[in-house]
């Protein structure tokens, strides 16, 4: 049972893509809706609006600079989680049950983790 | 004249990456297939990557190639070398046998 | 903060690297460039290659030429012998291993003579110290060729006996 | 015509990558894996200069350039790990 | 041009079955670092230069020795 | 009948890219491995990513970077790429984070299979 | 791994071209490929290359977690700022050349206004951020 489920799923979610994907436009025709007046606009505007060559630069600095903030604070978010799971922040954290421990055990064997809470 | 011998340089390229990839497959251990590995990767790369030059002529694409076969013949035997000696090292204690002839050879 | 010579040199390099790479005269690019060549000097000088570990590459530069100009020559040997050895049904190797002497003093030369005997005809470095190689040999025959490898006596010739 | 070269040849590298792939997926050892992933970055960056010369496109060799100087991270990552047990 | 595409897709695919099917994680690790190598062809195929250095840079440099620091901080089998 | 294999032959990409995203989705599914589901992820990852770009291709069309003296010809549509190149970084974030708990994860109950650690949970509690 | 001597010194030769490279694709994003995301991870790359042949804690001394946080901030503060610029001229935040800003000749180093300084902030938060990530998966407890 353990091993039939997955390929169950993976078999409906394959059918359902499939019938998506054969329902899509040709692929590489310019005329596609994907190509539509927003990228058209980058194109013929990009150069004289911002002043760079490489349009997708300008695109993510310029046009959608608030999506590169974003990304920027997910980066942030990213490392500032690593760095709590692992306790590699030497922090003065504040936590009583760490204070009762540093008290109890006298060798706590980390005096940050001492002087810190 | 400079079609042929970029032509010519291409596809002995290809050919030296061919004989790599059929001494990858055929030799016995990790050892002898880095033998196939540096030489004929090395050689290949630098083959290909000259008859662009060639067919490029100086700009600042062909200073590009010229960078990238200088790189390429300073670490690809620097990593051929790091995997030999990692895989001496691990090896070594299954064996023991290498380790008796160099032993011997000493 | 380390404004020694090879400092100076690297930054000359990388300088050239980044004129070269971007291509255009641009003053900005200049300036930009140079900037950015002697930030990343002297960030990483402590590990910049020093002048007591290498031969004067400027002075002897003929014999470095020869040596690259040999090392090439070794590699398209070493490949032709590759192929004979591998498109051979019948694949007449022999591997072991051979530790030899080696009288080189520099730790560039001996990093340069590591890789060259990876690139030359049937050998593979796998320890190199500043006393002795322990080399994978592929065939039999290798092994009593190896003491007249012209890359060596290259490498000795451009290493120079002065000092 | 010369294009078209380029065509033969970049298909001509990726068919050898196959075997390669090949290595990598059976080889009994880690060290059997690297040199075939070694392999594969070779032709991966002759490849690519290929096909950067196929489109004329020459900015696409900054990518190349990239494997060139990186590449072989990766190889010495897991050889100093096969080395030392840690990293 | 659609030859090189299938032929690189084609063995897109093997890699990720390979990876996906090899006990030894190390393997695993290894060959999805050739996967992402393959990658980058693609993207250039596909004209996006910008992702494809990006794809080089982070494929070849930082996953994979992210996932042999976690290799080597746990255990090497499954 | 006609039509899917004329699509098949002209939209390859979207097909590939929905076997590699069968295959991610599978081996997160079925292997119990922590590392095997990342890789799972990632190859699901790159598969969004490749069906992205697809998108985004013209038929014989130059990469988004004008002013280069060849003008005119059709260009790739710039907008996936720029979409995708955050995605990416993103992927490498989610990554990194999810080894860190892994790393975790293997110290606190010595063991990286998904199931074993549910089994410890339940006798735990 | 510590007495290799040919990856020493061939990296200790390699690795200032690579953080130089990482540097011209960060400068150069707009006018060829790269920019902040693709020329930070190279210069990242080079010190995860550098902490792997040397050792985690001779790179923790290049780059300690003090010092790393501090270029992260850095990073982050000069792509708001600059964010403001927009907002303090009377525009809105983050704008470019709406607000006045010399966009310069399409094609040279200098052009596209705020984008190679934007694209600086970036860079270095992405190589900071990608390099701490590294050396908090690997540090030892």
């Amino acid at each position: 049972m353990r091993q039939i489920i997955p390929v169950l799923l993976t078999l409906i979610l394959g059918l359902a893509l499939l019938l998506v994907v054969a329902e899509m436009p040709p692929f590489g025709d310019p005329d596609n809706p994907a190509h539509n007046i927003v990228s058209e606009r980058y194109l013929s505007q990009g150069v004289s609006e911002t002043g760079a060559q490489n349009i997708v630069t300008a695109i993510i600095t310029d046009y959608r600079a608030y999506d590169t903030l974003g990304e920027v604070t997910v980066l942030f978010a990213a490392i500032a989680a690593v760095l709590t799971v692992l306790n590699r922040l030497r922090l003065g954290v504040i936590c009583p049950e760490d204070r009762e421990r540093g008290i109890e055990d006298e060798d706590a064997g980390d005096p940050d983790s001492k002087d810190s809470c | 004249m400079r079609e042929i011998l970029v032509l010519f340089l291409l596809f002995s390229g290809v050919f030296f990456f061919t004989v790599g990839t059929i001494g990858l497959l055929r030799l016995p251990d990790v050892f002898c297939r880095l033998h196939a590995n540096t030489k004929s990767d090395t050689l290949g790369v630098g083959l290909v990557l000259s008859s662009l030059l060639l067919y490029e002529g100086l700009s600042s694409a062909g200073v590009k190639l010229i960078f990238m076969i200088i790189f390429i013949l300073i670490t690809n035997p620097t990593a051929g070398h790091i995997v030999a000696r990692a895989s001496y090292d691990t090896i070594v204690d299954w064996t023991g046998q290498l380790a008796r002839q160099k032993g011997g050879d000493d | 903060m380390v404004f020694s010579k090879d400092v100076l040199g690297m930054t000359i390099l990388l300088y050239i690297f980044w004129l070269l790479i971007s291509w255009s005269l641009d003053w900005v690019n200049l300036l930009l460039g140079f900037t950015f060549s002697l930030f990343v000097a002297i960030f990483m000088a402590p590990e910049i290659i020093r002048a007591e570990e290498r031969p004067p590459f400027l002075a002897r530069g003929f014999f470095f030429l020869k040596f690259v100009l040999i090392l090439i020559r070794e590699i398209i040997k070493a490949n032709f012998q590759g192929v004979a050895i591998v498109l051979s049904p019948r694949l007449r190797i022999s591997p072991q291993f051979v530790e030899v002497k080696q009288t080189l003093r520099f730790p560039v030369t001996q990093a340069l003579w590591g890789n060259s005997i990876t690139l030359t005809p049937g050998t593979l470095s796998i320890d190199v110290d500043d006393r002795k190689i322990l080399i994978h040999f592929l065939t039999e025959e290798m092994v009593t060729q190896f003491p007249e490898n012209p890359v060596g006596k290259a490498l000795v010739e451009f290493e120079g006996r002065g000092k | 015509m010369t294009e078209t070269a380029f065509l033969i040849a970049a298909i001509l590298l990726m068919i050898n990558v196959i075997f390669c792939v090949y290595r990598a997926a059976i080889g009994p050892t880690p060290g059997d894996r690297v040199v075939a992933i070694n392999m594969i970055t070779g032709k991966t960056i002759a490849v690519m200069a290929l096909v950067s010369f196929m489109y004329h496109e020459e900015l696409f060799l900054d990518v190349a350039i990239t494997y060139t100087l990186i590449g072989y991270t990766a190889t010495i990552c897991v050889a100093k790990y096969l080395e030392l047990k840690r990293l | 041009m659609a030859i090189l595409d299938i032929l690189i897709l084609s063995i897109l695919v093997l890699c990720a079955l390979a990876a996906v099917r090899t006990r030894d994680l190390l393997g695993a690790v290894i060959i999805y670092a050739a996967y992402s190598l393959l990658m980058a062809i693609i993207w250039l195929q596909l004209g996006a230069p910008d992702v494809a250095i990006t794809e080089a840079a982070l494929g070849a440099g930082v996953t994979t020795i992210l996932m042999i620091a976690t290799i080597s901080k746990t255990g090497r089998y499954e | 009948m006609a039509e899917a294999l004329v699509a098949l032959g002209q939209n390859y990409f979207f097909y590939y890219a929905l076997i590699l995203f069968m295959v991610g989705f599978y081996t997160t599914l079925s292997h119990s491995n922590l590392l095997k589901k990342i890789i799972g992820i990632n190859i699901m990852e790159t598969s969004i990513f490749l069906f992205f770009v697809a998108l985004g291709y013209v038929e014989g069309g130059q990469a988004p970077i004008l002013g280069r003296g060849a003008e005119g010809g059709p260009f790739m549509n710039p907008l996936p790429s720029a979409l995708i190149l955050t995605g990416i970084v993103v992927a490498v974030s989610i990554t990194a984070f999810a080894l860190a708990l892994m790393v975790k994860l293997y110290s606190f109950y010595g063991t990286l299979d998904a199931d074993e650690i549910v089994m410890l949970r339940g006798e735990k509690e | 791994m510590q007495e290799i001597l040919i990856l020493k010194i061939v990296v200790r030769f390699v690795i200032p071209f690579i953080q130089v490279y990482g540097f011209y694709v960060i400068t150069a994003g707009h006018l060829s490929p790269g920019g902040g995301f693709a020329g930070g991870t190279i210069v990242a790359a080079s010190m995860v290359l550098y902490a792997l042949t040397f050792d985690a804690h001779q790179g923790l001394e290049k780059l300690s977690h003090e010092r790393a946080s501090i270029f992260e901030s850095l990073g982050a503060i000069w792509y708001v700022g600059l964010g403001f610029l927009g907002v303090l001229v009377g525009g809105n935040f983050l704008t470019n050349g709406q607000i006045g800003i010399p966009l310069g000749t399409p094609g040279q180093l200098i052009s596209g206004g705020l984008i190679p300084l934007l694209s600086f902030g970036i860079g270095i938060k992405v190589a900071v951020t990608v390099v701490s990530l590294y050396y908090s998966l690997v540090e030892e407890d």
